[in-house]
């Protein structure tokens, strides 16, 4: 059988011809395949309990580090393949008055991201078609083709999860090259790439027939209809609701940083004539002065304009644009913001008939 | 694209015995938009500048570094020169090779190396220089004289005759100040009104002269060359226009008992005065606090009796606007009340009076028509005690400083005294006699020789009463400490010389400093002795400290041709090195942020609240920060206050200071 | 209804607020900043210790500004946020009603800023027990302990400038890391960029931070940066006195000086 | 390290302290050549943010420097920048930044020898402190973050 991951093909239509195949990973294999990960010495990024009592990504050394108990982590797995400061290059003045550039990706890692969401990996996807459709963005395709990604289905959710209102769900498959699924003494296992293929160690992995993951899944109930909303969502630049929604709105880049699909950046020079590098750095649509013109002229003066720009990306514009809802219901912006603002109550108030 | 030169100096020997020139030179050369450098004997020779010009000229420079010695030395000599090439003056640095380098280092490796790190630093910042000129202010060509006592009349006189216009305020009915109280002066003994009434007839004549009597400064806003003074006029009751100074009115006033200020308290005036027969203006004021019209509302008599109707009860306060260029202030002084000394019965015994109230009874225009009498009995005194010192130089009691003019009229007084009554004892007692001045140890001597007044070293302890005669208890320091005792029919204490009382308020009315003793401060108490730390705001007299006419007058003088410099010109100009809060294009205006924390900062009182309008509608768009460049001094205190740098420093930019500290330090790696 | 709710109904009734800012209950069930606009809408609003956000932050926001008349509900940090932002010359285009609950549950409304100038100063808060504690064992440490700690939680900074947002004090239009010529502060969020950064807003909040604790509350990497305001303003009280908050003609201790200030580092 | 020359940069005021360096050299007082003097108009106009700059490019040691109380050319700029410096003071000890590193003081047009003791001293301090690279490594050493509520346990 064959199954549509775009993610995984970095060229070419998008269709993944890989053919599926299913496994068994008996929980007390987990510890092992995980250490053989490290052994190989690829960079492991998994999620881990912090102090605070967060989960945030980090790369570990061992398996015990790993943190199985968590809803979700604070900040998405972006970073791995967009970092927050991504140096293009570095340039140096030469005595001879020559300038010596240099850029260098070499050093790049082999990594794997473990313990997504299924939210997460699907955000792969946008993430893939953003950077690459058009104008293939080097950096992340370097970073991307040296990722892997093994995600764990969601066994739990609270009430900022809302993937089934965007058509994911939480035993998605959606970007992920293993999709692991907890099913009481063993993981059901899903490899969706060769990539993922790659990692499979047979004396771990038994086959399987295929397994309805349905009970052993979180029940997320769906806040609203997606196809209504990319349907109503249409009109919904006019709606009067945008400033009372966008009220509480901080213009803080929280929700922009910590969410799995934003892609903003800005492209900054640190240094001197002498020396000094070019950067690429996040940035957040909420900020104010991230439209303001050198003129000082600002095509949106406030937050409304802002808050709308953002929520009308994630499910219009970005649908326009590259046919993707670029929303993936991971619920982090509901979590982190400040203010509280809820980007489905927003969507559901604009989008209300 | 920059292209800077760099031109370093040998200075002789000075800079290169120790730092190696032609390497710094050559190091210079290699830095990124330095287009031209040289090292050559002597900079700042003509030859030398001479080269700059031609460089400037030729490789089209934008601007230059000169490695020299201190800027504090040659800067103005380079930047006229640099000005000479036809480059903005302000486009020239200077690295101080010499007196931070070459004189304070052996000769070295490192030595070389420092001189290097300071051309790049100035490199750098020159790089980041910006064309600067001179801030022209335009002056107002009239002065404010506030005070009309002898040093404002003087300082006044002098002005208006230079041909420009003087305002004068005095708080009193009339012009005159204290000297019009005096009766004789030293060391010449010539009548004080004698030659002081001239001079005020001379103020209230002049063409270029406006006065102000009755009038009070409310309050200075602006700065140097261009101040906006408010002034009251208090109400006179009487139009001055219509009233012909008969004095019907002050003879008929019924309220004859208060205390006449200008007699020291001696004797009585009525509600309705002028303070002296001479005064100037010579016409009378209501004195509303002892007036029966104002307190109860009935008498209204001078109104009745006055030929012309110039009585107005229903006159009030009136503020002016007024713009000056320039301010003297000559508020005058003030005389210790001797209450705090109650051994010596000042207020109990009447015959116990001080300096002034003698003044009044030894002139001719006073209350006994110079017949020196006893206040209580009006009896001729045969014995008079002058006690110096009456709380001067006392930092227990009194004051610690000395009152400079005691010594004088105290022997002035015995003398006039001695003069009166040729077989009266006149005593004085005294710490040290200060007579430093022309003539003046020989009128002492005078006093003491010639007068045979009585001169005891030594301090009064204690005065009492007793039958009908004054006790004055002392010690002769020189007699071997023997204590005496005199019998005496009149005290005399020179009490001391202390500022007015609203000296204070008056100062924080202009913004000017004074000292713990509420004396205005001089800018510098040598080198500017008669301007205050407030540009275009002078001192005369004794508002600064404790003085006699002649300090007065020719201090008043002496502000006087600081005011006449300023007004020599139509406008002044100022080093451009001023703040300035960053204005751009709407939408934003500015970045300032108005939160105005700045202005509390500014030592100047530099910043002022600006409320940027929308030109169509009128409505505030937003409100910021704005320096005055005419009063700003350029510390830049302010912009490293300034939270998000929306203030900058002309000459001395954040970009520029950044990028020298960068420049020093992160070498090319 | 509540008294608070019959209030702030009232207020808008006789028109003396267009606008209420306040805090209501959202669907997760904890209490969040709400923007009320009119009479009916009032039933919404709540008040419980745990309504901890510093509301006087929107009062710089255009979209609230516009509606003039503004009603704002304070917890004692937003009161005291708003005599400070009054000291700073703000609010000048805005007219503000404000409403708090005291002690014994009454709701008062503000006449005037000297009314509230004397209640903030009567209920003037201590910095808060867990902050004490912190501040105590931080001071317990080594300096270079005291580095390591600070290096680190700096490292975990994202610069996403929520601390900044969310401070009602942080009101520049345009902040020192956004000003460019020259770059203060390095635009990355790499380790000595963002301590840059920490420093810089310390030192702009010395004498002026209310302690409401938002930028250590907000903060997704969790850093306790309000610790770094927090001691300033224990160490401005104990050096000249001030207090941040606690007067409309406030005394700031940045822009003011004594001539005898003491100081032992100076040679 | 024996052979390590500490890099000093000296913010100075015009008025005072800048005077007195050049007094210095005219009375030709030695001292170490270590330092690189930075001239402000005023003590008030040194920007707190130009010291940890100073540091970041690799300065070992900062001296600040103005008129004594009450000789301020502009009547107060040095009473402004004192509790600038009070308060910054306690904001780097509180980081846990080395403030040994930086040295305040006053130094007058007429102290010419002080300014070269001054100046040695601080040579010596930090020469035997040896090179500051707590802030020149923060980017490059591997940092793993800490979060707040280990500090309470």
């Amino acid at each position: 059988m064959t199954k549509k991951v775009l993610s995984n093909n970095l060229s070419g239509n998008g269709i993944n011809t890989f053919p599926m195949e299913l496994k068994i990973l008996t929980s007390a294999n987990i510890p092992t395949f995980f250490n053989n990960l490290l052994q190989s010495g690829k960079v492991v990024v998994a999620p881990v309990l912090k102090k605070n009592g967060k989960v945030y990504f980090e790369s570990v050394e061992s398996y015990d580090q790993v943190s199985t108990d968590y809803i979700q982590t604070v900040f998405s797995a972006k970073s791995v393949v967009f970092p927050k400061v991504e140096e293009l290059f570095s340039y140096t003045k030469k005595e001879d008055g020559s300038v010596e550039i240099t850029n260098d990706m070499s050093n790049v890692p082999e990594t794997v991201i473990w313990g997504l969401r299924p939210c997460d990996s699907s955000a792969f996807n946008y993430l893939t078609e953003f950077f690459l459709k058009e104008n293939p963005d080097s950096y992340y395709k370097t970073r991307k083709e040296r990722t892997t990604l093994i995600s764990v289905s969601c066994a739990k959710a609270d009430d900022a999860c809302f993937c089934t209102s965007v058509g994911l769900n939480p035993g998605s498959t959606e970007g992920c090259d293993i999709l692991l699924t907890a099913m009481g003494d063993f993981f059901y296992t899903e490899v969706m790439t060769e990539k993922g293929k790659a990692l499979i160690d047979a004396k771990l992995f038994t086959d399987t027939e295929e397994k309805s993951k349905e009970e052993f899944l979180a029940k997320i109930n769906i806040k609203f209809s997606i196809d209504e909303v990319k349907e109503r969502i249409q009109n919904a630049y006019e709606s009067s609701e945008w400033k009372h929604e966008s009220m509480g709105c901080l213009s803080c880049g929280a929700c922009a940083f910590s969410c799995p699909t934003c892609t903003c950046f800005d492209i900054q020079d640190e240094g001197t004539t002498e020396n000094g590098k070019r950067l690429r750095c996040w940035d957040a649509c909420g900020f104010g002065q991230f439209t303001q013109h050198a003129s000082g002229h600002n095509p949106k003066t406030n937050q409304t304009a802002r808050r709308r720009q953002r929520l009308l990306h994630k499910f219009k514009y970005s649908v326009e644009n590259l046919g993707i809802v670029s929303c993936v219901g991971c619920g982090r912006c509901i979590r982190i913001c400040p203010a509280h603002l809820n980007i489905f109550e927003n969507i559901l108030n604009v989008t209300k008939a | 694209m920059a292209r800077i030169g760099v031109f370093i100096c040998h200075c002789g020997e000075n800079i290169s015995a120790t730092v190696d020139v032609e390497k710094v030179a050559q190091e210079a050369a290699k830095l990124s938009g330095v287009a031209f450098a040289i090292d050559y004997k002597y900079m700042c020779s003509d030859p030398g500048q001479t080269q700059i010009i031609e460089a400037i000229k030729e490789h089209k420079l934008t601007g230059i570094v000169v490695g020299a010695c201190s800027p504090r030395m040659h800067e103005a000599t380079f930047r006229k020169a640099a000005e000479k090439g036809g480059i903005n003056p302000y486009l020239c640095e200077m690295a101080n090779l010499r007196e931070q380098v070459s004189w304070v280092h052996a000769r070295s490796e490192a030595t070389t190396a420092k001189a290097i790190d300071i051309v790049r630093m100035m490199v750098q910042k020159v790089k980041q220089d910006s064309k600067l000129f001179p801030i022209k202010v335009p002056v107002i060509k009239t002065a404010l004289v506030i005070g009309g006592g002898i040093a404002g009349i003087q300082a006044a006189l002098d002005i208006a005759n230079a041909g420009h216009k003087v305002i004068m305020v005095e708080k009193a009915p009339s012009i005159g100040g204290h000297m019009s109280q005096l009766s004789e002066t030293f060391p010449t003994l010539d009548c004080s009104q004698c030659i002081l009434t001239p001079r005020m007839v001379e103020v209230a004549q002049h063409p270029n002269i406006t006065l102000h009597t009755f009038a009070e400064v409310e309050s200075v806003s602006g700065y140097v060359g261009n101040f906006d003074v408010q002034v009251r006029l208090k109400a006179k009751s009487v139009d001055m226009k219509l009233c012909t100074g008969c004095g019907s009115c002050w003879q008929k006033c019924p309220n004859k008992k208060i205390p006449d200020e200008f007699n020291a308290g001696l004797s009585f005036r009525t509600a309705i005065y002028t303070p002296f027969p001479q005064a100037v203006p010579n016409k009378p004021v209501i004195d509303r606090a002892n007036c029966s019209w104002f307190q109860k509302g009935k008498c209204g008599v001078c109104k009745k009796v006055c030929p012309v109707g110039a009585i107005n009860y229903e006159m009030e306060d009136e503020i002016i606007d007024i713009k000056v260029g320039a301010i003297v202030t000559a508020t005058g002084f003030d005389i210790k009340h001797t209450d705090f000394f109650p051994e010596y019965g000042y207020g109990e015994f009447k015959d116990v009076i001080d300096g002034l109230q003698f003044e009044r009874l030894a002139s001719a225009s006073g209350p006994t028509n110079g017949e020196i009498r006893r206040p209580s009995d009006g009896k001729i005194p045969e014995k008079i005690v002058f006690v110096a010192c009456a709380g001067s130089r006392d930092k227990a009691k009194g004051i610690e400083y000395c009152s400079k003019i005691c010594c004088m009229y105290t022997a002035k007084h015995a003398m006039m005294y001695k003069h009166k009554n040729h077989d009266g004892e006149a005593y004085v007692f005294y710490m040290d006699v200060r007579s430093a001045g022309k003539n003046y140890d020989e009128f002492v001597r005078r006093a003491v020789e010639e007068d045979d007044v009585q001169y005891i070293r030594g301090r009064v302890s204690r005065i009492y009463e007793k039958n009908g005669k004054l006790i004055v208890k002392g010690v002769d320091t020189l007699m071997n400490a023997e204590p005496i005792e005199i019998e005496a029919d009149m005290v005399v204490l020179a009490t001391a010389v202390v500022a007015n009382q609203d000296a204070e308020s008056v100062a924080q009315k202009m913004h000017i400093s004074y000292d713990k003793h509420h004396f205005f401060a001089e800018a510098h108490p040598k080198l500017r002795p008669v301007e205050t730390n407030t540009a275009g705001i002078m001192l005369a007299g004794a508002c600064q400290t404790a003085k006699d006419i002649p300090d007065a007058v020719s201090q008043a003088s002496a502000a006087a041709s600081k005011v006449m410099g300023l007004f020599s010109s139509d406008e002044m100009t100022r080093e451009p090195v001023v703040a300035v809060v960053n204005r751009m294009m709407p939408p934003q205006f500015t970045t300032c942020t108005g939160c105005l924390l700045c202005m509390e900062v500014c030592p100047y009182h530099a910043i002022e609240r600006e409320e940027i309008l929308d030109r169509r509608t009128g409505e505030i768009l937003k409100v910021a920060a704005r320096v005055n460049a005419g009063l700003c001094q350029g510390c830049g205190t302010c912009v490293a206050f300034c939270r998000n740098k929306s203030i900058d420093l002309q000459g001395y930019t954040n970009q520029q200071m950044l990028s020298e500290v960068i420049a020093l330090l992160n070498k090319p790696f | 209804m509540t008294k608070l709710q019959n209030k702030v109904a009232e207020l808008f009734e006789n028109g003396t607020i267009n606008l209420m800012i306040g805090f209501k209950n959202a669907l997760t069930n904890q209490p969040v900043p709400c923007f009320i606009e009119n009479a009916s809408q009032a039933e919404l609003l709540i008040y419980t210790p745990e309504c901890k956000n510093n509301l006087a932050v929107y009062l710089h926001k255009p979209e609230v500004k516009q509606s003039k008349k503004i009603g704002i509900f304070g917890n004692m940090a937003t009161l005291r946020s708003i005599v400070q932002l009054t000291s700073e010359n703000q609010f000048w285009d805005i007219e503000k009603t404000i409403l708090t609950i005291d002690a014994n549950d009454e709701v008062i409304v503000f006449a005037n800023m000297e009314e509230l100038e004397t209640y903030v100063q009567e209920n003037f808060p201590d910095i808060s027990e867990e902050d004490l504690k912190l501040l105590a064992y931080l001071d317990s440490l080594t300096r270079e302990e005291r580095w390591n700690y600070w290096t680190e939680q700096f490292t975990a900074c994202i610069k996403c400038y929520a601390c900044r947002a969310v401070c009602p004090m942080c009101y520049c239009s345009q902040c020192t890391v956004e000003c460019n010529q020259p770059q203060w502060v390095k635009v990355s969020s790499k380790t000595s960029g963002n301590m840059e950064w920490h420093t810089i807003r310390a030192m702009h909040l010395a004498g002026r931070c209310v302690n409401c604790g938002e930028c250590g509350r907000t903060c997704p990497a969790g850093i306790p940066i309000h610790l770094l305001t927090a001691r300033m303003n224990q160490d401005l009280f104990k050096e000249f006195g001030t207090r941040p908050g606690f007067s409309t003609k406030g005394e700031y201790a940045l822009n003011t000086f004594k001539v005898d200030d003491k100081e032992g580092f100076i040679k | 390290m024996p052979d390590f020359e500490p890099k000093i940069v000296a913010f100075v005021c015009n008025w005072c302290t800048y005077a007195g360096a050049d007094l210095a050299g005219t009375s030709r007082t030695k001292y170490a050549p270590n330092v690189r003097i930075v001239r402000f108009p005023c003590t008030g106009r040194i920007d707190f943010m130009l010291l940890m700059k100073a540091f970041e490019n690799g300065a070992d040691g900062v001296i600040i420097s103005g008129c004594h109380p009450n000789d301020c050319h502009y009547t107060s700029g040095n009473f402004h920048a004192r509790r600038r410096w009070i308060t910054f003071r306690s904001l780097l000890d509180f980081i846990g930044f080395d403030i040994d590193r930086i040295t305040f003081s006053w130094v007058s047009a007429a102290e010419g020898r002080k300014w070269a003791e001054l100046v040695d001293e601080v040579t010596n301090t930090i020469r035997a402190k040896g090179p500051f690279t707590e802030i020149s490594t923060l980017d490059s050493s591997k940092l793993k973050q800490l979060f707040y509520d280990e500090i309470t346990k």
